[in-house]
């Protein structure tokens, strides 16, 4: 028995053929968002103008930055609900810093990252070395996170902000807006780090199998710490972004942001045990949420209505990419 | 009595299975052979109603059967005990027997104390006494194989499908498992069996077939063939003796790694043993009597209670397979499944899992080239049979997948190989590569713990054994003295010596 | 010409007293044939920026903003000026180049609600406020109430609770108030939402607590008229303040230079001898 | 080499002996619901009357009912999400059918039953047989539910039902609170079911090992669509015990009690994942969090803050009990 047993490994084209795009775990989400965004363009006239479209990518911006986090952190098979109220955190004791203790404004934003990654760390060290489920770990500091900001700011948002804030929000670099701009840098740097990077694929294989990365030597606690520091941190520059849309800090702000990221991450394609996803499928899911929401205010849907067509479009969107999962 | 004609089997456009036939008769015990990735367990998942034949029809007592599933398979009297486990990990034996067939009492509620009742038959049966009471998570691999073989033999099927069943067993469970054989074989029962232990085959089965690459072979009983026969028969050539010659270790080479101390429950025995370069060490023991343990919590990733470890002379605390990594030792764990493969992943991705550092680019980065060409050249050392480095090892077949977790070792450079059950489920050709690249890498002055329940290969392949009784090490035995009497009466009467 | 196109972006859409002033809305743009796009919020100011940028994709001449908060929203109140857009806030006031504020005067109608309180207590006895969402039309309701006990010596407030204007939460937030005040005789909740949720609490102890609120909600009103512990609610106008809020911006349309900045809307007392005749 | 050398099985105890209680799953929620009534106990004098008792009781019902169905949709390694939303939907339509259509209350009842059953059976359905992701599924029908119950109500809380109702809400029979004796019943029945019966085994089987337990000849999916009937059934339960505390049916209400059902499952030692946990684990989970809730409150805590105490003792609670999940 010769290695000519061994079947010629099928070259995995590394080029772009159509047939190779369809298979790819890529390929539902897109025609997913490219079904969702005809039917939207039928039905409102101005939905494919520039300028709506830049409108919606900005508005996706904040959800889909935290949504590269959440995919980091579902790959390894785990769930961090805390975004939002860190993000939320983050934001009004930024606030609070340039506000109420006058530090410079770019030092509060440095601070307020360095927080934001710090509360990553903790959850990270909870559920990696605490050994304590993910979802409940992040449903507490969820519920601290909260209630840390409500306290500092006595339940008022923090505004007078210095003006330049609102260039991360309402910005623009030529046409394109700031926190598109950002929220593209951002998942460069996501795609690199996970289909590039060792840390990366240690990411998926904890998601595949725990136990056998531990014992096959991957530093999986370490990985697992890493994961929930990179959606802490992500949090905090949806932060950023945020603060600058509202131009102030908001205690309350962000609720119920976890479920959009969790739904984006799912939407473009992530098993949500772990193990399986790419993070551009989280992009193209998160954009398939934002257009949705727009395309249905752009329609003049009842908003009572919008939520049960939402949810029955994201069904019928999973559903479609079954199998791909 | 049982009749397969033509199988085919397709999974997307690669066909696994080219017509096979397979013909067996009530009260027989037939052997089913062939290499790793032959189509053996997918032609009996198509038995048993798992897969779908994509061509050829099954024939029970000459009636023509198709099972849309092994519901079905079982309403007809067809049993199986798979190659992979299929226990709930939380549930107790008596449990996992009768999932899905329960027995039921007043107000249609479970009758636990009939099903504990028939489950200490079964048990009794197969002269093993296996815990019914804990999650079967906390049994042991072997205890875990009886409750699978009990869970078949409750089903009272006709046509038993047995695959691998003694890959994890040692020579006297192997024994109590061909009583019941015999037994079942005397009611009538026709038994399907499957191993790659060749001598098995000899001891109890009554005729053959053999399947190469997804083709039939052929088909004749024990009696006319011998075991070169055999495996000419499936391997399509003549293997020489499996085991490379063992060079003789010098006594004064350096010791590498030396345990001074390995408790693994307070008050149990205190095992001491050293591991010399260039030798291959063996771990010879009943089922449970602790090995795996002990190479576990070499690691750290085992909470022994006590464990004291040197390397190189140096005192070292490991505390985790990262650190034994580090170190430059690696552990091949006793369940390619649960603890070696990341299913999802492809063979490319599951060797290089821990080796990064040997395809990195501008130090952050994988150089994916290079990874690729490793793999491939990894797979061809060990023999992968696959579509290629990109498949997904939960394609691959169960020996195959076997083989990747062997090529992830080999393709680092490692100092140390812990080997726990290494060649379970790997068919008698690719064993013989693997065993002579165990001796290359110790040619290079690396060494080699092999934990095996395979006497044999402990034998044949171990410059030194230690043998494990109750949690520890009772002899350690070198030379002519490696061999099955003594390693046995050590085994089974060795004298245990409890530190407090 | 163009239709006139309206937007309105609530704050929220599941409380009776956004619907009823989306219903005025609507009947008003009816009457002069204009088109009506309405969003909810959900309480959510990021959403209910993007619900503004969606409207102004879509042309709108007026927007009414009830915005959920005033800082937050302030880039949208730029977006939709820089768009030519006239913006008249409504109910709430949103920081930035707002056109028009309509609303209710907040701190008066807690520190009546209050007074109430204090007066059907006969100036003694221990009071709890039940407070809400922090946005600033509660806190000026619980600041009014404050100043309001603080006048009567004989009042004491022994606690404050958050029911967040949910009548689920509220319940069960009263129903732990009551187990530990055994004096409690008196609650204030922000809005008639909290206050069906104390109601209940207080009907199923079976205690004498007297119960005011700020709103103005039919079931509140029909609480108060069936002589139940609900003695008062302060009413608000939320029908009459879209009215007013539309017909700023339709003055501005027209050509009017100047609108006033803000317009106080006046609150009511309704206690059990006009709450038969009252209704939004 | 006989049998000998297999290490003798442990004998199991059969009775009920401090050492097994101690080592049984159900003693760390109980010590820490100990611990924590102790607390409460030391920090207010009303805590341990009978009265609170039973009003903790009361107030515990609608999440503690909530909560059983949860529990055996996450032993099978499930989730429902939409239950709160459900629960709502059922409230309102409930007392929809009895105030705008004039159906005899009782009937009204049984259909707004029927009605959270079949909801529950189209979750069901989705995750079973359209091999949908649990947690996206039932995020889309909570969004759904919660959108379809506005749109009947128009936005307002339907009330002005018979007064019977409240009877489910506040009525005593005894000195015993109706709603505590509802939820009584149904952790027995639910505790037999899980105990006692083949199905009980198999949901069971299916959080361990899903396809094992297929291939044992568990109809796996049929399990599963049932699981998440349970679920609407006891979201429809505590829909009416919900309505009759609230005399109304109330589009809005429950918001976040999903979370707060999870919490009680998880607090009470059922894995997250499936596979292990015991239904009276769920009811000490339950009334720990009422205990927290009503301690806090009675101690007049700032809400804010207790946000935070609560976030931090499930943290302590989940921590401690970490190494029998
Ligand atoms: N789901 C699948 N998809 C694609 N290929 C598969 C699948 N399952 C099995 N195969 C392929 O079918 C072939 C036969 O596999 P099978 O498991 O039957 O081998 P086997 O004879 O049992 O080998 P072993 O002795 O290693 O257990 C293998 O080449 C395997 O890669
Ligand atoms: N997780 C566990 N919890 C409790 N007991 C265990 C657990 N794992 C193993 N054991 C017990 O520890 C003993 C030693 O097991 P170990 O796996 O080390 O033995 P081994 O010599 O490697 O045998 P095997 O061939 O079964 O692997 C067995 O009796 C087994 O039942
Ligand atoms: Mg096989
Ligand atoms: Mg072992």
């Amino acid at each position: 028995m010769s290695h000519d047993t061994v079947t010629a490994p099928e070259e995995k084209g590394r080029g772009f053929s159509p047939a190779s795009l369809l298979r790819s775990p890529l390929a539902l989400p897109l025609i997913g968002l490219i079904v969702v965004s005809c039917l939207m363009g039928l039905a409102s006239d101005n939905f494919f103008s520039l300028n709506n479209i830049l409108n919606v990518l900005r508005q996706v911006s904040v959800v889909g930055v935290l949504a590269v986090g959440m995919t980091f952190v579902i790959l390894t098979g785990g769930i961090d609900l805390s975004v939002g109220a860190v993000m939320a955190l983050v934001g009004t004791l930024s606030a609070g810093m340039m506000v109420n203790i006058g530090l410079p404004a770019p030092l509060a934003l440095v601070a307020g990252i360095a927080l934001g990654l710090a509360l990553g760390v903790v959850n990270g060290a909870l559920v990696a070395w605490g050994r304590m489920p993910a979802i409940i770990v992040t449903l507490a500091t969820m519920g601290m996170a909260r209630g840390l900001g409500l306290i500092y700011s006595g339940g008022y948002p923090i505004s007078g902000l210095p003006s330049w804030i609102s260039w991360f929000g309402i910005g623009r670099i030529g046409v394109i807006p700031v926190p598109v701009i950002m929220m593209a840098l951002i998942y460069a740097v996501a795609w690199v780090v996970l289909q590039r990077t060792a840390f990366g694929r240690h990411v998926y294989a904890i998601g595949g199998n725990e136990t056998a990365a531990r014992l096959s030597g991957v530093k999986t606690r370490r990985v697992q710490l890493a994961v929930y520091a990179i959606s802490g941190l992500t949090a905090s520059l949806a932060a950023v972004i945020l603060t600058g849309r509202l131009m102030s800090g908001q205690p309350n702000a962000g609720v119920g942001f976890e479920l959009d990221a969790i739904a984006a991450v799912v939407l473009g394609g992530t098993a949500i045990a772990g193990g399986r996803g790419l993070i551009l499928g989280t992009l193209i899911g998160a954009v398939l949420l934002g257009i949705l929401n727009n395309g249905l205010n752009l329609m003049g849907i009842n908003p009572y209505l919008q939520d049960v067509i939402k949810g029955f479009i994201i069904l019928l969107a999973i559903y479609i990419g079954r199998d791909w999962r | 009595m049982l009749e397969l004609n033509g199988i085919k089997k397709r999974f997307g456009r690669i066909e696994v299975l080219h017509g096979v036939d397979l013909r067996v008769h009530a009260g027989e015990v037939h052997a089913l052979l062939g290499e790793n990735g032959a189509g053996k367990s997918t032609l009996m998942k198509i038995l048993t109603g798992i897969l779908q034949p994509s061509e050829g029809t099954i024939r029970i007592d000459g009636a023509e059967r198709h099972f849309a599933d092994y519901d079905e398979a079982i309403a007809a009297g067809v049993g199986i005990v798979f190659q992979e486990f299929s226990l709930i990990p939380y549930l107790d034996a008596v449990e996992n027997m009768f999932l899905g067939r329960e027995l039921r009492g007043r107000f249609g509620l479970l009758d636990r104390r009939a099903m504990r009742a028939r489950a200490r038959e079964i048990m009794r049966q197969l002269a093993v006494d296996v815990p019914l009471d804990v999650p079967v998570a906390r049994l042991s691999v072997a205890e875990q194989q009886f409750v699978e073989i009990a869970k078949a033999l409750s089903l009272n099927a006709r046509i038993l499908v047995l695959d691998e069943p003694t890959a994890t067993l040692t020579p006297s469970e192997v024994e109590h498992l061909f009583a019941v054989m015999r037994e079942l074989r005397r009611q009538d029962v026709a038994i399907i069996f499957i191993s790659h232990h060749l001598e098995e085959i000899f001891e109890i089965c009554d005729r053959i077939t053999v399947l190469r690459d997804g083709q039939f072979v052929g088909s004749c009983a024990v009696s006319e063939v011998d075991n070169d026969r055999v495996v000419e028969m499936m391997v399509g050539r003549r293997i020489e003796s499996s085991f490379p010659p063992k060079p003789g270790v010098d006594p004064a080479a350096p010791v590498v790694l030396e345990a001074e101390e390995v408790q693994l429950r307070r008050g149990g025995p205190v095992s001491r043993f050293e591991l010399r370069s260039g030798e291959i060490l063996g771990f010879a023991g009943l089922v449970g009597s602790g090995r795996t343990e002990t190479v576990l919590a070499l690691l750290g990733a085992y909470p022994a209670a006590r464990c004291k470890v040197r390397m190189d002379g140096v005192e070292k605390r490991f505390s985790g397979p990262d650190e034994g990594l580090a170190h430059g030792i690696g552990l091949l764990p006793e369940s390619r499944k649960d603890e070696g493969l990341i299913t999802s992943f492809s063979i490319l991705q599951n060797v290089s899992l821990n080796n990064y550092g040997k395809y990195r680019r501008n130090h952050w980065f994988i150089d994916l080239r290079k990874e690729l060409d490793c793999t491939t050249a990894a797979m061809a050392a060990v023999r992968v049979k696959a579509q290629g480095p990109h498949a997904r090892v939960d394609t691959l077949s169960g020996g195959n997948q076997q083989k990747v977790v062997i090529a992830r070792w080999l393709n680092h450079d490692m100092r140390v190989l812990i080997f726990d059950e290494p060649t379970r489920g790997i068919d008698v050709g690719a064993k013989a590569e693997i065993y002579a690249l165990m001796r290359a890498f110790t040619a290079r002055g690396h060494s080699i713990i092999t934990v095996s329940s395979e006497l044999p290969e402990v034998i044949g392949l171990s410059d030194r054994v230690c043998v494990f009784r109750q949690g520890g090490i009772v002899a350690t035995v070198e030379g002519a003295d490696i061999n099955s009497e003594t390693i046995m009466t050590h085994a089974t009467t060795g004298r245990v010596e409890h530190v407090a | 010409q163009d239709q006139l196109k309206i937007g309105m972006t609530f704050q929220e859409l599941n409380n009776p007293y956004f619907v009823s002033m989306q219903e005025a809305l609507n009947e008003a743009a009816a009457s002069i044939g204009a088109e009506v796009i309405v969003t909810d919020a959900g309480h959510d100011v990021a959403k209910q920026i993007s619900d503004v940028e969606d409207m102004l994709q879509q042309n709108i001449d007026i927007l009414l903003l009830n915005p959920t908060d005033s800082a937050g929203i302030e880039s949208a109140v730029h977006a939709a000026k820089a768009a030519g857009v006239i913006v008249v806030a409504v109910d709430a006031n949103a920081n930035g180049p707002v056109d028009t504020f309509v609303g209710s005067k907040n701190r008066d109608a807690g520190y009546m609600s209050c007074k109430y309180l204090a007066e059907s207590l006969n100036g003694e006895g221990e009071v709890a406020i039940l407070d809400g969402i922090p946005v600033v039309p509660i806190l000026e309701r619980v600041e009014g109430c404050e100043a309001a006990l603080a006048e009567a010596p004989g009042i004491t407030l022994v606690d404050t609770q958050n029911g967040r204007q949910d009548r689920s939460v509220a319940l069960g937030v009263v129903e732990n108030m009551i187990q530990s005040h055994p004096d409690l005789a008196g609650i204030f909740s922000v809005n008639d939402g909290g206050a069906m949720g104390a109601l209940a609490a207080i009907q199923g102890s079976g205690r004498d607590i007297k119960l005011t609120s700020v709103d103005g909600a039919p079931e509140a009103v029909k609480a108060i008229a069936d002589g139940t512990p609900f003695v008062e609610t302060t009413a608000q106008f939320p029908r009459d303040q879209v009215r007013v809020g539309l017909a700023m911006a339709l003055a501005q349309k027209w050509g009017a230079r100047v609108v006033p900045a803000q317009v106080p809307i006046d609150v009511r007392v309704v206690d059990s001898e006009n709450a038969a005749d009252f209704s939004w």
